[in-house]
C-alpha cells in the first residue's frame, strides 16, 4: 500500500534535486527552472497530506503557490530580460558587480 | 497496481527532475519540467485531487513553462558555452545529498499526526473535488484568496514596469 | 602674650607678596631691599620679645593656633605654632642671621636685574623657614620643609639664564623630595601608628607625650625614624643624598649663606632635635644617624680637600658640619648638635658671606677688565688681604671657629660633640675617631682656602690685579657682626668641665626641658670624668692645629707640595677632585635607569604593547571583517550554498540530534 | 527656584545651547560672547550650592528633584531623579566654575566653525552637569554617554595632527566599557525587581539597600569598574587619554581633564563601590595596585615625553592613581582625600592644559625642545606657571599637597599602607618631570630665535589663570571650606557601606554558572 | 450554489479587520490608473496621492487601535500588535515615498507605478502584520516580496539594480521553498495552517513537540522569515540588494518589510510555535550572536556607504533577535518598538543619502562625503543624529530600542548575550563614526553633485529626524504602545 510516506519521501527527493539544481546551475532561468521543481515538491507534500490529514486546507496552500509561482515567473523572468538586455548574459556569475 | 504506477510516475518524475539540472540547453531542461509537472499531476489523481491535477497542468505546465520557454526564446538563449555547472558543484551536490539525508529523515521519523479531518474520500467522491476546493476557498481562504488578486496585480504591474523599453 | 607668634613668619611673608607682586613696578633697591630687610628685623624683634619672654616665663612651651587647616575625621591639623625653647632658639638665629644677609644682599645683588625678584624670594624662605621652626605639628613644619625646598629651588634657579643653575635648583628639589618621602612615609606610619593606640595627632607635643605608647627599640619605631631620617638627610644633605647641596652654590652668594649654610639645611637636624622623645626611643636609628654624620663628615671633609671654588670648599665643609651635628644628634648629644648648629650658623654665613664678598670683589674687577675668568676658583686668588681687610679678617676668624680654636665659637660646640660622641651612653669610639679625624681635616681644608684666597702671591690676571675694591659698609656691616658672634657666640654653652667662671652652660639648661626628658628616660647620657673630657679637649685642639700646620705647610710654606702631592697620587687627587664620582654613579644607579624605563615603557609598553593590544583588537577587527567580506563573493550560489548550509544545520541539530 | 535649581543649572546650558544655533556662524565675538556669558549664568545659578549650610549638616541628598520619566508597568521604570550631596557638590561647582574659564581660552584659539565649538562646550556642560546630579542609574548613564559625543566632535574637528585617531580612540574606547556597565545597570534593575526589594525606578539610593549576592556583586562590581575605570583612566587602560589630551583643543583638554576624568571617579565612589560593597573588597587589591602602578607608570613615562601636553596628560594619570587609591582605602580621610585630589587634579591640570594652550597659540608648537628661556620674554606666565607647577607636584601649602596627603593618609590608615609607600614615592618622581618641564621650556637662554618676540600674558589670559591660581592656594591653605561640606556625605556613603555589607562574606571564586542561574 | 454557501462565505467577511490594506489596496489600483492616465514622466502629483493614501490608511489603521477585529475565518486579525506594525510600515513607506520623487526624477525614472507598487508592498506587510493563518502570512510575504524584487530592480538600465533585483528573487524564491516546505510539514503534523490551531493542536498532543517533522517544520518555517529580516546565515542577499537597489527602497527594505517579517516571525514563533521554545531560543542564542557580529564585522571595512548601512542592518536584525531569544513580554515589545525607532533612525540616514548622492548612484563612498559636515551643516548634523541613534547613544530613540531590548534579555537571564550585543554595539561605533569622520574631520574631498534641497524629502527628513529624538527623549508612550501592542 502506498502511504503518506511514500509521497512525503518522493516530494523529499524532489525537493533536494531541486536543490541541488539551484546550487549549482549557472543559467539563471534552469535556476528558476529548478526552483519551480522545489516548489512542486512542496506541493506534493501538501496535497499528499491534504489527504492524510483530510481537510482541503493543504489543498488550498497549493492553489495559492501556483499562483505566488506565476506571480514570481512573471516578475523573474522580467527581471532576467532586463538583465539581459544589459549584459547579454543570464549566467548568475555574471551577476557579480556587487560583492563584498 | 496502484504501488506500481505511484513507483513509476515516482521514478519518471525524480528521472526528470535530475534531468532539469542537468540538461546543458535550457530548452530541454523546460521539457523535463513540464515531464515532471504531468508526473506531478498523475500523483495528485492518484491523491485523489483531480481539481489540482488539472490546474497543476493548466497553470504550470500550461501558463508558466509556456512563458518559460517563451522567455528562453526570446533570450535565444542556446546551449551553454562553457560548464553549465559553477564552481560549486561538488559542494552542492554535498550538501544537497545531506539534505536528502536529512528530509528522509524527518520524513521517515516524523509523524503526520494531524489526521481525521472530514474529508474523507467518500465525501470528495460524494461532494466533488472542485466543490470542495471551491467552497474552502470562498469561505476560509476568502482573504488569500483576494491577496492572491492582488499578488497576480502586483505581479503584472512589475512584468510591465521592468521589460518596457522605455520609460 | 604668646598670640603673636604667627607675626614671625607672617612679616617675611608679607614683605615677599609685596615685592613679588609690585617690585617690578618699584624698580627702586633701596625700597625692595629696605623692605625685605626690615621685614625680616620685625621678625627679629618679634622673635626676641618672644624669646624674652619664655625666658622670663615659668612654663617652657606655648602653643598657637590661628585656625584649622584640615579636618577631616581624626584627623585635625590646625595652622598651630609652637614656642619652646627648641624654636626659640631657631627662630632667632633665622630671624637674626636672615636680617643681616638680608642687609648684605642689598649690597650684593645691587643692580641685578631681578633684585625684586631675590628679595621676595629671599623673605618667602624666612617665612617658609619660619613655619618650619614654629609649626606645632609635623604637617605645619612639613609645610615650611618643603617650602624652604621651593625657595631654595627658586634661590638656586635664580640665574635660570645658566643651565647649570637650572640644572641645580631642579637637582636640590629633587633630592629633597626623596628626603621628603622619607618624612611622609615616616610621618603617615607614625600617625597611623599611634592612631591605632587611639591617639591620633600630629602634634609634637601630643606626640611626646604620647610616644611611650609605642615600643622602645620596636620595629615601628625604629621605621618611623629612619622614615624620618631619610627626610633630614634629604634637607640637610647627609650621604647619601648630599649631592644636591655643593651644586646648590650656583645661587647667588647670600643664598648659598642663608639657606645653604645658616638655616635651611639645618632643618633636618632640627626635626630631629624635635622629634628627640621618638629618636631617642630608637637606639638603632640613633646608631645609623650617627655613623651616618660621621661618614658624611669625613666624606665631605675628603672632597673638600681638593676643590678650587671658593664657595664649593665651603659647601662641603657645610656638608662636613652638618655630619658633625647628625654625630651628634646620634649619639644623643641633642643640645650639642642644635648648639652646633647655631654656632655654624654663625660662622658659616660669616664664611660664605667673606667668599660672597671676595667673588664680588673678583667679579668688579674682572668686569672691569673685561676679561671672563670665574671669579670663585681660588687659584686666581691670593694675596687679597690686602685689597679687602675686613673681608680677611671676619674669614679669618671664622675659620678659626671652624676649626675649632679654643674660644671661638666652634670650639665650644665641636668639643661637646666630640667629647659625646666619646662618652656617651649611645657613643662609639668609631666614631669618635672619624670625628676628630674629620675635625682635622676641616681645619686643614679650611685654611687651605683661607691661604689660597687671602694670602700669597696674588695670581690674579695682571689687567684685574688692581681693581679689587674692599665691599660697601651693607656688606662688612654684617660680616662684622657675624664674625663677632662667631667668636662669642660658644660662650653660652661653656662645657663643664672647663667653667671656671661657673656662669653654667647656659644653653644646655635652656635646652634642657625639651631634651632633658627624653634623655633622662632612655638613659642616654655622657659620663666622663672632667679630666677626660679636658684631654680630649686639648687632643682636638691639637688636631686642628695639626691640621692649620698642614695647610700652613702646604700652601704657604711651600706652594710647590700640592702639585707634588697630586702628581704623585694622580689616581686619588681625580677622584677626590671629582667627588668620588659620586654624582656619575647617581646617574648610572638612578637616573639613567629611570630616564631608560621612562623611555621603555612609554615608548615599548604604552605604545607597543598597551596601545598594541588596543589597536591590535580594532585591527584584528578590522582584519576579521575585511576577511569576512569576502565570503559575500556577489555569486548567488554562494549565497545559496549558505542558507542551505544553515537550513542543514539548524534543522539537523534537531533531526539529528 | 530652589526646588528646580539642579534642572535649571543642568539644563541652561543646554537652552543656551539652543539659542547659539540661531547665532550667525561668522560671528564670531558674539558667539564666544554669548557662550561666556551663559557659562558665567550657570556659574552663578550654581553657586547657592556652594554657599548652602545644610550640606555641612547632613550627608544626605539635597535639592532633590523626582518625577517619573518612563513607566511602563511591569517593565520598568525610570525617573527623573536628582540630587546633589557633598560629594557631588565639589565635582558640579567645579564644573561650572572650570566652563568660562574654558570658553575664555577659546577666544583666539578657536577661528574656525565657532558655532559649532560653542554648541559643542554646552552640551557638554549639560552632560557633565547632569552626570553628576543624577541619582538615577538609567539618567546618569544618559548623560554618561551623552558627554562622549560633544567631546568626540572637539577632538575630531578641533584638534591636532593625529585628531581623528585620538577621537575615535577616546570614542570606542569609553563606549566599549559603558555598555559592558548598561548591561550590568539592567542586571542590578532586574535583580532588584525580582528580589522584591522596594526600589524606585533605577534610583541608586534604593539600590544602596540591595542585598546583593558576592557572585552577582563580582561581575557588576567587574563591569561597572571597567567602565570607570576606563574613564579614570587606570592603568593599563589609560592610551586613550595622551592621545585625546595631545589631540584635543585647549578647551577641550582642560574640560576633559578638569572634568571628564572626573566621571571616572566619581562613578566609583556614588555606583560602583556603594552598590557593591563586599565585591569591592575583593578588588581592592587590584585597584590598589593598579592605582600605583600607575602613578609610578604615569610619573615614569611623563618624564620622557617630548611634548609638553602629553606630558601633562601622563601626569593625570599618576594624579589620578593618587585619587583612587585614596577612595579605595575606604575611609575617610582617603575618601575625603581623593575626592578634593578630583577637584585639585581639575583645577591644576586644567591650569596646566591652559598654560600648553598659551604657548601653543604664541609658538603653534608643543615640543618641549621648540622652548627655553621664556621666562625672559614672560615673566607673568612664567610665575603663574611655576605656582601651577608646584601644585602639579604637591607643594605643601597648594591644593595638590592636601589631596595626596590625604589620600596617602587614608591609605596608611587603612590595610592599604605598603601600596601608599610605593605611591608616595610619586610625590618625587612628580617633582622630576615637572621641574625638568619647567626648566627645559621657561629657564635657560633663549635658543630658538622664534621663541624671541613671545609676548607675555594678555589680561584675558591673566585673567582666565587668576581663578585657578586663586583655587590652589584657596584649596591649599583652607582645604576646611571644602572639607566640611563633603564629610558627613562621605562619612554617610560609608556607613551605608559598611552597614550593607553581607556580614563577613568568605571570598569564593564566583560561578558563571550561577549568576545566569538567576534566570 | 445553495445560497447558505453565500451566506456562510460572507459571515467570515469582517471588512473592518482588513479596512486598513483594503483601503491601501483601493488607493493602489486608483493610483495605479492615475498613473497611467499621466503625461510620461510627470509623477509628483502620484507621489503626493500616495502619501495622502498612507496618512488616509494611517488613520483607519489607528482606528482599529484598541479595537481588535477577526475575521475571513480567523485568517486575519487587526489587533494592537498588528495595528502597530501596521504603522511602522505606513511609516517606512511615507517616508519612502517623501524621499523618492526627486530621486526618481534624477535617476531618470520617473515611472508612476513605482507608487502603487509601494502601497501594495505596504498592503503585504500589513497582511504579514495582521494573518493569523500562515497562508495569509505566505500571500501578504510574497506580496511583498514580489512588489520589492520589481523596486530592486526598478532601475532597469542599471545593472546593479537588475542584479540587485535578480538576487534577492533568485534567493527570496528559494527561501520561500524552504518555508513552504515548513509549512507544508507543520500542516501534516498539526492538520492546520492557522497559528493558534497549530498552538491548540500541540497543546493538545505534547509529544508533537519531540516529533521531529513538527520541529523540522518549524525550523524550516523559521528560515523563511530569518531570510526576510536578514538574520544569519540568510543575510546574504542583503548587502548585494541593498547596494544595488535604489537609494528609497534600499531605505524601505531596511524597515518596513523587515519590520513586517518581525510581525509574522514573532506571531508565528510566540504563539503558534511556543511549543518549541527551548529549541527557537537556543537556535536564535547563536543565531543573534552570528547576525551581529557578521553583520558588524564585515560593516568595519566597507566604503560604500549603503552597503555599510546594509550590514548594519543586518546587525541590527541580530540584536533585534535577542528580543526574539528573550521570549518574553520585555523582549518582544522591545522588537516592536525597536522596529519602530530603526525606521525612523535608518530611513532618516537614508534620506540624506538620497540628498547627497550623485546620479547614477556609482559610489556613495564613506570618503566621498569628506567635508559635507561643512557644505551642509543642516544636513550633517542630521545625519550624525541618525548615526548616533543607530550606535544606539542616548538621549536618541536607538539607546531606547536597544536597551529595551537588552533589557529583555538580561531579564529572562541571557545576560551574556547582552554582553555579546553590547560588545558588538561597540565595534559598530567604528564604522558609524568613520562616516562622521569623514564628515567632519577630512578636509574637503571632491564635489558633491549637490540636489537641490526639496521640500519631500526636507520633510521626510524632518519626521525622521522629530521620530528620534522624540523617542528618545521621552520614550515612554511609545514604549507603553508597543507594550499594549505586543502579546
Amino acid at each position: 500500500m502506498i502511504s503518506v510516506h511514500h509521497y512525503l519521501l518522493l516530494s523529499a527527493i524532489l525537493f533536494c534535486i531541486g536543490t541541488f539544481g539551484v546550487l549549482t546551475r549557472k543559467n539563471a532561468i534552469v535556476i528558476f527552472m529548478c526552483i519551480e521543481v522545489m516548489l512542486n515538491s512542496v506541493n506534493l507534500t501538501f496535497i499528499a497530506l491534504s489527504r492524510h490529514v483530510g481537510n482541503m486546507d493543504g489543498q488550498i496552500f497549493v492553489f495559492f503557490v501556483m499562483t505566488v509561482a506565476a506571480a514570481e515567473a512573471a516578475v523573474g523572468l522580467a527581471l532576467m530580460i532586463a538583465f539581459f538586455r544589459n549584459r547579454e548574459s543570464i549566467d548568475v556569475d555574471d551577476f557579480n558587480m556587487l560583492k563584498w | 497496481m496502484e504501488a506500481i504506477l505511484f513507483y513509476l510516475t515516482a521514478l519518471v518524475a525524480i528521472l526528470a527532475a535530475f534531468f532539469v539540472t542537468k540538461c546543458r540547453n535550457p530548452v530541454n531542461s523546460a521539457l523535463c519540467l513540464v515531464t515532471n509537472f504531468l508526473c506531478l499531476a498523475v500523483l495528485y489523481v492518484m491523491l485523489e485531487a483531480p481539481f489540482m491535477a488539472a490546474i497543476q497542468i493548466m497553470v504550470y505546465a500550461g501558463a508558466i513553462m509556456v512563458l518559460i520557454v517563451f522567455v528562453i526564446m526570446l533570450l535565444n538563449l542556446g546551449t551553454a558555452t562553457k560548464s553549465v555547472y559553477t564552481h560549486g558543484l561538488l559542494g552542492g551536490g554535498v550538501l544537497s545529498v545531506l539534505m536528502l539525508f536529512l528530509t528522509n529523515r524527518f520524513v521517515a521519523n516524523g509523524q503526520a499526526t494531524g489526521t481525521g479531518g472530514e474529508i474523507t474520500s467518500e465525501v470528495i467522491q460524494s461532494y466533488g473535488h472542485t466543490e470542495l476546493i471551491g467552497k474552502a476557498m470562498f469561505t476560509d481562504f476568502l482573504l488569500p484568496f483576494e491577496i492572491a488578486s492582488i499578488l497576480l496585480l502586483v505581479a503584472i504591474i512589475g512584468a510591465v514596469v521592468l521589460s518596457k523599453r522605455k520609460v | 602674650m604668646y598670640n603673636n607668634l604667627w607675626l614671625i613668619p607672617f612679616f617675611p611673608l608679607v614683605g615677599s607678596i609685596i615685592n613679588g607682586l609690585l617690585g617690578k613696578k618699584i624698580k627702586n633697591e633701596k625700597v625692595i631691599g629696605g623692605l625685605g630687610t626690615l621685614m625680616m628685623f620685625f621678625s627679629f624683634l618679634v622673635a626676641c620679645q618672644n624669646f624674652f619672654g619664655l625666658r622670663a616665663s615659668e612654663q617652657k612651651v606655648f602653643q598657637e593656633s590661628i585656625g584649622s587647616w584640615m579636618s577631616v575625621g581624626n584627623l585635625q591639623i590646625d595652622w598651630g605654632f609652637l614656642l619652646d625653647p627648641l624654636s626659640a632658639v631657631m627662630i632667632l638665629v633665622v630671624t637674626g642671621v636672615g636680617t643681616l644677609i638680608h642687609l648684605y644682599s642689598i649690597g650684593y645683588m645691587h643692580g641685578e636685574e631681578g633684585f625684586y625678584r631675590f628679595f621676595s624670594y629671599l623673605n618667602l624662605f624666612a617665612c617658609a623657614m619660619l613655619f618650619l621652626v614654629l609649626g606645632n605639628n609635623a604637617l605645619v613644619m612639613f609645610i615650611g620643609w618643603e617650602g624652604v625646598g621651593l625657595c631654595s629651588y627658586l634661590l638656586i634657579g635664580y640665574y635660570f639664564e645658566k643651565k647649570s643653575a637650572g640644572d641645580a635648583a631642579k637637582k636640590a628639589f629633587v633630592v629633597n623630595r626623596i628626603g621628603d618621602f622619607g618624612f611622609l612615609c615616616g610621618l603617615l606610619t607614625l600617625f597611623w601608628a599611634l592612631g591605632s593606640k587611639g591617639v591620633w595627632t600630629m602634634n609634637f607635643i601630643e606626640i611626646g607625650e604620647n610616644a611611650h605608647l609605642l615600643e622602645s627599640g620596636g620595629v615601628l619605631i625604629t621605621v618611623v625614624t629612619l622614615c624620618f631620617f631619610l627626610g633630614a638627610c634629604g634637607k640637610s644633605a647627609q650621604l647619601p643624598l648630599y649631592t644636591w647641596l655643593p651644586d646648590a652654590m650656583e645661587g647667588p652668594t647670600p643664598v648659598s649663606a642663608l639657606i645653604h649654610a645658616a638655616t635651611m639645611v639645618t632643618a633636618g637636624v632640627y626635626m630631629i632635635g624635635r622629634m628627640n622623645v621618638l629618636f631617642a626611643m630608637a637606639p638603632t636609628t640613633m646608631m645609623t644617624i650617627a655613623f651616618v654624620g660621621a661618614a658624611t663628615a669625613i666624606f665631605a671633609a675628603s672632597i673638600g680637600f681638593a676643590q678650587n671654588d671658593i664657595k664649593r670648599v665651603l659647601a662641603y665643609s657645610t656638608v662636613s658640619q652638618l655630619g658633625f651635628m647628625f654625630m651628634a644628634m646620634g649619639v644623643g648629644a641633642f643640645t650639642a648638635g642644635i648648639f652646633h648648629l647655631m654656632t655654624h650658623a654663625f660662622f658659616k654665613a660669616c664664611l660664605f658671606l667673606g667668599s660672597g664678598s671676595v667673588i664680588h670683589g673678583m667679579h668688579h674687577a674682572y668686569h672691569h677688565a673685561h676679561l671672563d675668568d670665574d671669579p670663585q676658583d681660588m687659584r686666581n686668588m691670593g694675596g687679597l688681604r690686602k685689597f679687602m681687610p675686613i673681608t680677611h679678617w671676619t674669614y679669618f676668624i671664622s675659620c678659626l671657629a671652624i676649626a675649632g680654636m679654643p674660644f671661638f665659637s666652634g670650639f665650644f660646640s665641636k668639643d661637646e660633640i666630640l667629647w659625646w660622641t666619646f662618652a656617651s651612653t649611645r657613643g662609639s669610639y668609631v666614631v669618635y675617631g672619624i670625628g676628630a679625624i674629620a675635625a682635622c681635616m676641616t681645619a686643614f681644608y679650611m685654611f687651605r682656602s683661607l691661604f689660597m684666597t687671602f694670602y700669597g702671591e696674588q695670581k690674579t690676571d695682571a689687567r684685574a690685579k688692581d681693581h679689587i675694591p674692599e665691599s660697601g659698609l651693607t656688606i662688612t656691616i654684617p660680616l662684622m657682626v657675624l664674625a663677632g658672634l662667631a667668636t662669642v657666640g660658644g660662650l653660652i654653652g661653656i662645657p663643664h668641665a672647663i667653667d671656671i667662671f661657673h656662669v653654667g652652660n647656659l644653653f644646655h639648661d635652656w635646652l634642657a626641658p625639651v631634651f632633658s626628658q627624653a634623655q633622662q628616660l632612655n638613659v642616654i647620657e655622657a659620663h666622663g670624668s672632667a679630666s677626660v673630657e679636658i684631654a680630649l679637649m686639648i687632643l682636638s685642639v691639637l688636631i686642628g692645629l695639626a691640621g692649620i700646620a698642614g695647610a700652613f705647610m702646604m700652601y704657604m710654606k711651600n706652594p710647590e707640595a700640592p702639585g707634588k702631592f697630586t702628581a704623585k697620587f694622580p689616581g686619588l687627587h681625580k677622584i677626590v677632585f671629582n667627588k668620588w664620582y659620586v654624582d656619575e654613579l647617581y646617574d648610572f644607579l638612578f637616573v639613567n635607569p629611570c630616564k631608560r624605563i621612562g623611555t621603555f615603557l612609554w615608548r615599548g609598553f604604552d605604545v607597543k604593547v598597551v596601545d598594541g593590544v588596543v589597536n591590535g583588537v580594532g585591527w584584528v577587527a578590522k582584519g576579521i571583517g575585511a576577511g569576512l567580506k569576502y565570503t559575500q563573493s556577489g555569486y548567488l550560489h554562494n549565497y545559496a550554498v549558505a542558507m542551505v548550509v544553515g537550513v542543514v544545520v539548524i534543522v539537523g541539530y534537531y533531526v539529528f540530534g | 527656584m530652589a526646588d528646580h535649581l539642579l534642572s535649571i543649572m543642568t539644563f541652561f546650558p543646554l537652552l543656551g545651547m539652543l539659542f547659539i544655533l540661531f547665532i550667525p556662524r561668522d560671528n564670531d565675538g558674539l558667539l564666544k560672547g554669548f557662550t561666556l556669558v551663559v557659562t558665567l549664568i550657570t556659574f552663578v545659578i550654581s553657586l547657592p550650592l556652594a554657599f548652602n549650610d545644610v550640606f555641612t549638616t547632613s550627608g544626605g541628598m539635597h535639592y532633590k528633584e523626582f518625577s517619573e520619566w518612563i513607566n511602563i508597568d511591569g517593565f520598568f521604570q525610570m525617573n527623573y531623579n536628582l540630587g546633589i550631596d557633598g560629594i557631588s557638590l565639589w565635582l558640579v561647582m567645579l564644573t561650572t566654575f572650570i566652563m568660562p574659564i574654558a570658553v575664555l581660552s577659546t577666544w583666539k584659539a578657536v577661528d574656525k566653525n565657532t558655532k559649532g565649538f560653542m554648541a559643542l562646550l554646552l552640551l557638554l556642560e549639560t552632560g557633565m552637569l547632569g552626570a553628576f546630579v543624577s541619582l538615577d542609574l538609567f539618567l546618569f548613564y544618559i548623560f554618561w554617554e551623552l558627554m562622549l559625543i560633544p567631546m568626540y566632535f572637539l577632538i575630531g574637528i578641533w584638534g591636532g595632527k593625529n585628531r581623528i585617531y585620538a577621537a575615535v580612540k577616546f570614542f570606542i574606547y569609553t563606549a566599549v566599557g559603558s555598555l559592558l556597565m548598561l548591561v550590568a545597570i539592567i542586571f542590578v534593575y532586574y535583580y532588584a525587581l525580582q528580589s522584591g526589594a522596594p526600589i524606585n525606578g533605577f534610583g541608586i539610593q534604593e539600590f544602596y539597600m540591595l542585598d546583593l549576592p558576592y557572585n552577582a556583586q563580582y561581575w557588576l562590581f567587574l563591569a561597572f569598574g571597567f567602565s570607570f575605570a576606563i574613564k579614570v583612566p587606570m592603568f593599563p587602560l589609560h592610551t586613550w587619554l595622551p592621545d585625546a589630551h595631545t589631540e584635543a583643543p585647549t578647551a577641550g583638554s582642560v574640560i576633559l581633564a578638569a572634568v571628564l576624568l572626573k566621571m571616572g571617579t566619581y562613578g566609583y565612589v556614588r555606583f560602583a563601590m556603594p552598590l557593591f560593597p563586599d565585591a569591592v573588597q575583593t578588588f581592592i587589591p587590584l585597584l590598589a595596585t593598579l592605582s600605583v602602578v600607575g602613578i609610578i607608570y604615569g610619573s615614569l613615562v611623563a618624564m620622557m615625553q617630548e611634548d609638553v601636553k602629553k606630558l601633562v596628560a601622563y601626569s593625570s594619570v599618576a594624579h589620578l592613581g593618587f585619587v583612587m587609591l585614596g577612595i579605595f582605602a575606604m575611609n575617610l580621610q582617603g575618601m575625603a582625600g581623593g575626592i578634593i585630589q578630583m577637584i585639585n587634579h581639575g583645577v591644576s591640570t586644567g591650569a596646566l592644559f591652559l598654560i600648553v594652550g598659551f604657548i601653543y597659540e604664541r609658538r603653534h608648537t608643543r615640543m618641549i625642545s621648540e622652548f627655553g628661556g621664556l621666562a625672559h620674554k614672560m615673566p607673568i606666565f612664567a610665575t603663574i606657571f611655576l605656582i601651577i607647577t608646584f601644585s602639579s607636584i604637591g607643594l605643601p601649602g597648594t591644593n595638590g599637597f592636601v589631596g595626596e596627603f590625604l589620600a596617602l593618609v587614608g591609605a596608611f590608615e587603612s590595610g592599604l599602607r605598603w601600596y601608599a609607600v610605593v605611591a608616595t614615592t610619586g610625590v618625587i618622581f612628580a617633582a622630576v618631570y615637572m621641574l625638568w618641564m619647567y626648566q627645559r621650556v621657561m629657564m635657560g637662554k633663549i635658543t630658538n630665535p622664534a621663541n624671541e618676540n613671545l609676548s607675555d600674558l594678555s589680561v584675558r589670559e591673566i585673567v582666565v589663570m587668576m581663578p585657578l591660581v586663586l583655587f590652589v592656594f584657596w584649596i591649599g591653605i583652607a582645604p576646611n571650606t571644602f572639607f566640611e561640606k563633603m564629610n558627613p556625605a562621605v562619612e554617610q556613603l560609608l556607613n551605608q557601606m559598611n552597614n550593607n555589607k553581607v556580614a563577613v562574606v568568605e571570598i569564593q571564586q564566583p560561578v558563571v554558572a550561577n549568576l545566569l542561574e538567576t534566570k | 450554489m445553495d445560497a447558505n454557501l453565500v451566506q456562510e462565505a460572507m459571515q467570515n467577511v469582517n471588512f473592518q479587520a482588513i479596512m486598513p490594506s483594503l483601503v491601501l489596496s483601493v488607493f493602489g489600483m486608483v493610483l495605479l490608473l492615475v498613473s497611467v492616465f499621466s503625461p510620461r514622466g510627470k509623477t509628483t502629483h502620484v507621489a503626493w496621492l500616495s502619501f495622502i493614501a498612507l496618512i488616509v490608511t494611517g488613520f483607519v489603521s489607528l482606528n482599529g487601535w484598541n479595537n481588535p477585529q477577526a475575521g475571513f475565518a480567523g485568517s486575519v486579525v487587526l489587533d494592537n500588535f498588528a495595528t502597530f506594525f501596521s504603522m511602522t510600515c505606513l511609516i517606512a513607506a511615507g517616508l519612502t515615498i517623501l524621499m523618492s520623487d526627486s530621486y526618481l526624477q534624477r535617476e531618470g525614472y520617473p515611472v508612476g507605478e513605482y507608487y502603487p507598487l509601494i502601497l501594495f508592498t505596504t498592503a503585504g506587510a500589513m497582511w504579514m502584520a495582521s494573518g493569523t493563518d500562515l497562508m495569509t502570512i505566505f500571500l501578504g510575504l510574497e506580496v511583498l516580496s514580489v512588489s520589492l524584487y520589481v523596486l530592486a530592480g526598478f532601475f532597469r538600465g542599471q545593472t546593479r539594480s537588475n542584479e540587485a533585483g535578480l538576487k534577492y528573487f533568485f534567493l527570496g524564491a528559494f527561501s520561500t521553498g524552504f518555508l513552504l516546505y515548513g509549512v507544508a510539514l507543520i500542516y501534516g503534523v498539526t492538520g492546520t495552517t492557522k497559528i493558534d490551531g497549530i498552538a491548540q493542536f500541540v497543546q493538545a498532543m505534547p509529544d508533537s513537540t519531540s516529533n521531529v517533522m513538527f520541529i523540522a517544520g518549524g525550523m524550516l518555517l523559521l528560515t523563511g522569515f530569518l531570510f526576510k529580516v536578514a538574520a544569519a546565515p540568510f543575510h546574504m542577499w542583503t548587502p548585494d540588494v541593498y547596494q544595488g537597489a535604489p537609494t528609497p527602497i534600499t531605505a524601505f527594505m531596511s524597515a518596513g518589510p523587515k519590520a513586517a517579517a518581525f510581525a509574522a516571525f514573532i506571531r508565528v514563533t510566540i504563539i503558534g510555535l511556543e511549543s518549541l521554545q527551548a529549541d527557537i531560543t537556543a537556535v536564535f542564542w547563536v543565531l543573534a550572536v552570528l547576525t551581529m557580529t557578521v553583520g558588524n564585522f564585515i560593516a568595519l571595512s566597507q566604503k560604500d556607504v549603503k552597503r555599510m548601512l546594509a550590514y548594519s542592518s543586518i546587525s541590527h536584525a541580530g540584536y533585534a533577535l535577542v528580543g526574539l531569544v528573550a521570549w518574553n513580554e520585555i523582549g518582544v515589545t522591545g522588537i516592536m518598538f525597536y522596529m519602530l525607532v530603526y525606521t525612523f533612525m535608518n530611513m532618516g540616514a537614508f534620506a540624506v543619502l538620497v540628498l547627497v548622492g550623485k546620479k547614477g548612484e556609482e559610489n556613495l563612498t564613506i570618503d566621498g562625503l569628506a567635508g559635507m559636515g561643512y557644505k551642509r551643516p543642516v544636513l550633517g548634523i542630521v545625519l550624525c543624529i541618525f548615526l548616533f541613534s543607530l550606535m544606539g547613544m542616548p538621549p536618541t530613540a536607538g539607546f531606547a530600542g536597544k536597551f529595551y531590548i537588552f533589557a529583555g534579555a538580561v531579564k529572562a537571564g541571557y545576560i551574556w548575550l547582552a554582553v555579546i550585543g553590547v560588545l558588538n554595539s561597540a565595534v559598530s561605533l567604528y564604522y558609524y563614526l568613520r562616516v562622521m569622520v569623514s564628515m567632519y574631520f577630512k578636509d574637503e574631498g571632491e564635489d558633491f553633485a549637490w540636489v537641490s534641497m526639496n521640500t519631500a524629502t526636507a520633510i521626510s527628513i524632518v519626521i525622521a529626524l522629530a521620530g528620534v529624538l522624540v523617542m528618545g527623549v521621552i520614550p515612554g508612550p511609545f514604549m507603553e504602545m508597543a507594550k499594549l501592542a505586543g502579546f
